[in-house]
């Protein structure tokens, strides 16, 4: 559904991606570690759109993603949970929903309002509160709902739990499984590596811009000298 | 009293006029980011294209619809060809460029014109006063325009407070990449709202053709005058435009009107008329640094 | 012990409505390399922006060398030897890394109020920062535009201008922020040797970073200082494993 | 700065210094003055180059400190020919007709000026100061526009040029020389300051102002003093401007004329110096010689602009430095 050959991308005169090579096939969840500055929101950016790649192409669904400016890559239905999260500080919460809504892709059970609170109950208490009031944990599921609004083929959380109290980290790991449970297709990056691995199929692992281990989630998690070698402290 | 009514109300008929100048530019700004000296260009447009057509024998109501068009079309085809490729640019650039096009409209409306000011006739049914209370006869052309100036208030209000669109013209403004990350295609949202500005531009310039002088330039000194508006009322929001609109239209209308009265009891009458001319030409500019000085970025920064 | 060289006493900062921070208690002792560690959005950067005179307390105070600071101006906390480096890079690119370097040197001269003499050739400005340079590895670099320089050396040059002028107190933002091995492993040599010259508050994601140079480390999770402690204090304590290094390790 | 750019300075200069004889030699004396004209408004552009080029403080009102000079100067004149003192006041000070005093206390007054409304607008940003600038200056428009003792409206005659000791400033050559040698003057005078370790500090402002306050520096002192400097080149202009007219009028305050200095900056390319030259140079040439081929010439100039603006993005002089880069 989603494949990336030879990536290569950078801000300025640097080099953050050195070719990376990626796939991800419907109904998979595929998650994306590595230390900090190793590349992973970089390799998010150029599938999303928000970076150029400097060369190597971007696949989605057949459709080379490299030519498209980003208002198309969300059209074929990629949806983006960006690190910043990124809702809109003047828009109340049913408003940075109902901006996004739109169904693109032509879902067969689209997401409604209704559906996402169904999802997301706190963000029904909270409807005409504007987004800069809400709590970091909050922001978090109203990026999630709108990124759900486009009814995306493919889901990208970029950090999706970073900052967060264990309690909403627990409530966002359990929609992330229920989206999972519906044949969701998602890529995700996280620092919670043992729940990462119990969620996704497989892995890839990244170091100085380059994808240096990947393989089934479940290998990984065994794997206690791969895992200390490029994710331990 | 009487007078003081008159006055009020000519002051709130400058103030919505400004008000539908001043709510494009201050949209253009908040949302794209871009200083459009060129403003004034499109109100110039809606006063020569509606004067000509009135000219012609055209109906009032076709000729604000044709004048509206010509506006938003000159707006449209301004964005595309030139504004486009500024977005990302400083704000010198855009002030140079859109300075270029001042003169090129300028030029334009001289060579199809020629030098000769337009002056545009009231349709009849315009052309009336009424009785705003026992014995005090107002124009009721002025009085249709703010009753315009209210409505297209109210119509912005909702477009952008309510509507789909509206929501997305808000959160461009705040996070560009973000919208077009949900799928919005963000170009033809800017050329959108930049063909709006212009066109409610070119109302305000229908609206102005026959109280003043339909001429090359006008379009300037009346944008002076929406920028300070804009910067007063908070550069990008529209509930700004219009509270900065007002305050400017009162201010300039009733201290023109009143201050030579007021400095009469201090001054000698032809002292006291010279220093009321600079005084009341200049209380709009007072204003604004005074709320500068004290909130450096208007009164409701967006 | 010592007083310390740098305190801040139940300082907290809130956001209409939303605590960035609370009851900060932080010692940095003379001398010593003190690491802030802590998830994104625990209030690392906003404890940063405070000590350094950006971000505006709401209540609370701060002490550098023993004297409250709390409502010093920016500037005048450099004038008194508390210097800063940014998260992102934040040098001046227009100009070439010499002239950065000594912009830097000449912030510590009385005024710069002098409108004829050729800044250039001022070798009250050039000579430091010559020397600057040649500690930080950026000798080849003199006339190169620091916009122009390779991330790792711009962060080299960022951390380089913070020592003009012989700062007492650091506070070093996040400086191995996407440089690559190579280049952490060079930052962290050119750290070291300054210990002891300069009292350092390093705020760092890298975790090996800080274990390698911290003497002291404290771990800010949702606002508040968790814990404060040894590199192997930090390391054994369940609740930063629990709060911080997640379930990573 | 590559060797073909200083050449091509240098020819410009050498061409200016011969200029009134060429003039002549052609029959063309008109030139001389067009020259003068230019070469004043060139002072003016580069003393806003100062502040909008070094300093990022976009004044759109910068017209305000050249009118007030070329005020200063009519004004004083003014009560020197009439032998009164200045405000009506019994024992103030009279008018002058000395061109350096002159000089002097318009200098002066802009600075004031300066001081006061750059406090307040120093205080603004971006938009903001382009805005409040622009409003100082339209109040000092209105302000002249109503007094009536200098003319208001319809400005106010000078009874011949300022005195300058050994140099006859009636005769358009020998006034052109004043200018010319002001021009080169100011230009050196205004390198030496972006080179300065003041200028420094006002480019580190622009550059990177969180920074240099971080590093030390109270910024906004810096440039209030660099806003107070640029505003006496202006003056300085201004009198000129007002000698080579013998004519003074509320125009000079105009909000256009603050936009046309802002363009030949631009024009020529910001944070030079020598590019203000070159801007002010190519626009008011540009002007004349369209001018003389249509009466339409804006129509011209207009998306002349708009073509520089896109695609020379560093202005005329950029154009020149770095074609001589790419040729050397």
């Amino acid at each position: 559904m989603l494949r990336l050959q030879q990536v290569h991308a950078g801000y300025g005169g640097s080099e953050v991606l050195s070719g990376v090579d990626l796939l991800l096939r419907e109904g998979e969840v595929v998650t994306l570690l590595g230390r900090n500055g190793m590349g992973k929101s970089t390799t998010i950016h150029c599938i999303m759109g928000q970076l150029a790649c400097r060369s190597g192409s971007i696949v989605f669904d057949g459709c080379e993603l490299n030519d498209l400016p980003a208002f198309r890559r969300a059209r074929l239905g990629i949806g983006w949970v960006p690190e910043e999260r990124h809702i809109f500080p003047n828009l109340s919460v049913q408003e940075n929903l109902q901006v996004a809504a739109a169904n693109f892709a032509s879902a067969q059970q689209p997401w409604t309002l209704q559906r996402v609170y169904q999802l997301f109950p706190r963000l029904q208490e909270r409807v005409q509160h504007a987004g800069n009031q809400l709590s970091g944990g909050e922001q978090q599921m109203l990026a999630i709902a709108r990124a759900l609004m486009i009814n995306p083929r493919l889901l990208i959380l970029d950090e999706a739990t970073e900052g967060l109290a264990p309690l909403i980290r627990q409530e966002i790991w359990r929609v992330i499984e229920q989206l999972k449970q519906q044949g969701l297709s998602i890529l995700i990056v996280d620092k919670h590596i043992k729940t990462l691995l119990q969620l996704a199929d497989r892995y890839y692992l990244m170091e100085k811009g380059q994808v240096v281990s990947s393989g089934e989630a479940s290998q990984l998690a065994q794997d206690a000298g791969l895992q200390a070698r490029y994710l331990g402290v | 009293m009487l007078l003081l009514i008159e006055q009020v109300l000519n002051g709130l008929q400058l103030g919505f006029m400004l008000f539908l100048l001043s709510a494009g530019l201050t949209l253009v700004f908040g949302v794209m980011n871009l200083i459009n000296l060129a403003h004034g260009s499109f109100y110039m447009v809606g006063a020569y294209v509606a004067a000509t057509m009135i000219q012609h024998g055209s109906g009032f109501a076709l000729a604000l619809l044709v004048a509206l068009a010509a506006a938003a079309l000159c707006g449209l085809l301004v964005e595309v060809l030139v504004l486009r490729h500024l977005y990302h640019r400083d704000h010198l650039d855009q002030v140079l460029a859109t300075f270029g096009l001042i003169l090129f409209f300028n030029e334009s409306t001289r060579m199809i014109w020629g030098r000769q000011p337009l002056f545009m006739q009231l349709p009849e049914f315009l052309s009336a006063s009424v009785e705003i209370l026992p014995g005090v006869p107002y124009p009721l052309y002025r009085l249709v325009i703010i009753g315009v100036g209210l409505l297209v208030a109210v119509g912005l209000y909702l477009l952008i407070s309510h509507s789909r669109v509206g929501m997305r013209i808000r959160a461009g403004a705040s996070n560009r990449d973000m919208i077009a990350a949900l799928g919005v295609n963000i170009r033809w949202l800017y050329s959108l709202v930049f063909a709006l500005g212009a066109l409610l531009a070119g109302f305000a310039g229908v609206m102005a053709a026959p109280l003043y002088a339909v001429e090359s330039g006008m379009g300037e000194s009346i944008l002076i005058l929406t920028f300070v508006v804009i910067v007063i009322g908070g550069i990008g929001s529209v509930k700004g435009a219009l509270l900065g609109a007002l305050l400017v239209g009162l201010v300039d209308t009733l201290g023109r009107a009143f201050l030579p009265q007021l400095l009469q009891g201090l001054f000698d009458s032809s002292s006291a008329n010279s220093v009321a001319a600079s005084l009341s030409s200049m209380g709009i500019y007072l204003l604004m640094v005074l709320v500068l000085a004290i909130r450096p970025r208007g009164l409701f920064p967006a | 012990m010592t007083e310390p060289v740098l305190q801040t006493r139940d300082l907290s900062k809130s956001y209409a409505g939303l605590q960035a921070n609370r009851n900060i208690h932080l010692q940095l002792q003379r001398g010593e390399i003190h690491a802030l560690i802590g998830p994104n959005g625990a209030g690392k950067s906003t404890l940063i922006g405070q000590l350094a005179g950006e971000i505006k307390p709401t209540s609370g105070q701060i002490f550098f060398k023993g004297r409250d600071i709390t409502t010093s101006a920016g500037h005048a906390r450099a004038h008194l030897g508390l210097s800063r480096s940014f998260q992102v890079t934040s040098v001046f690119d227009d100009m070439t890394v010499l002239e950065n370097l000594a912009l830097a040197v000449q912030a510590h001269d009385r005024h710069s109020f002098r409108f004829f003499s050729r800044v250039s050739q001022n070798r009250r400005f050039n000579r430091p920062a010559c020397e600057l340079a040649r500690q930080f590895g950026l000798e080849q670099y003199h006339a190169v535009l620091a916009g122009e320089l390779g991330h790792g050396e711009k962060r080299q040059l960022e951390i380089a201008m913070t020592l003009a002028g012989n700062p007492e107190v650091i506070l070093l933002d996040e400086p191995m922020a996407g440089i690559g091995p190579g280049g952490t492993a060079e930052l962290i040599r050119l750290l070291d040797g300054l210990r002891g010259q300069v009292s350092m508050l390093l705020v760092e994601h890298d975790v090996q970073a800080v274990f390698a140079l911290a003497d002291r480390i404290s771990v800010l999770v949702y606002g508040e200082i968790i814990a404060t402690g040894s590199v192997e204090e930090i390391r054994a304590n369940p609740q930063v494993q629990q709060a911080y290094l997640g379930d990573a390790c | 700065m590559s060797r073909r750019v200083m050449w091509i300075l240098a020819g410009g200069g050498l061409l200016l210094l011969a200029l009134p004889w060429l003039a002549q030699a052609m029959d063309e004396s008109y030139l001389t003055t067009t020259v003068t004209r230019v070469m004043i408004l060139a002072i003016a552009a580069v003393s806003l180059d100062l502040i909008v080029g070094y300093g990022a403080m976009v004044s759109f009102g910068h017209a305000a400190f050249f009118g007030l000079g070329a005020y200063v100067a009519a004004i004083l004149s003014h009560h020197f020919h009439l032998g009164d003192a200045l405000l009506g006041l019994p024992y103030g000070i009279g008018g002058s007709n000395e061109l350096l005093l002159v000089m002097l206390l318009a200098m002066l007054v802009a600075a004031v000026v300066a001081a006061l409304t750059g406090l307040i607008s120093l205080r603004t940003q971006g938009i903001h100061f382009i805005m409040i600038t622009l409003a100082f200056a339209q109040m000092l428009f209105y302000l002249f526009v109503s007094l009536d003792v200098y003319g208001g409206e319809d400005g106010l005659v000078m009874s011949g040029r300022n005195h300058l000791p050994g140099i006859d400033t009636a005769d358009d050559n020998q006034f052109y020389y004043v200018c010319l040698l002001a021009l080169l003057l100011y230009v050196f005078l205004a390198r030496r300051l972006v080179n300065s370790p003041f200028g420094r500090v006002i480019r580190g402002s622009k550059s990177n102002p969180r920074r240099m306050q971080a590093l030390g520096y109270q910024t906004y002192w810096y440039r209030l003093v660099a806003y107070v400097i640029a505003a006496t080149g202006a003056a300085l202009a201004g009198v000129l401007m007002a000698n080579m007219n013998e004519f003074v009028d509320p125009g000079l305050f105009s909000w256009q004329l603050s936009g046309e200095l802002l363009v030949m900056v631009i024009l020529g390319g910001l944070g030079t110096i020598y590019g203000a030259v070159i801007g002010a140079s190519v626009f008011l040439l540009l002007e004349i010689l369209l001018s003389a081929y249509t009466e339409h010439w804006m129509f011209f100039l207009g998306p002349f602009l708009v073509l520089v603006v896109i695609y020379a993005r560093h202005g005329l002089f950029g154009l020149l430095q770095n074609r001589a880069r790419r040729n050397d």
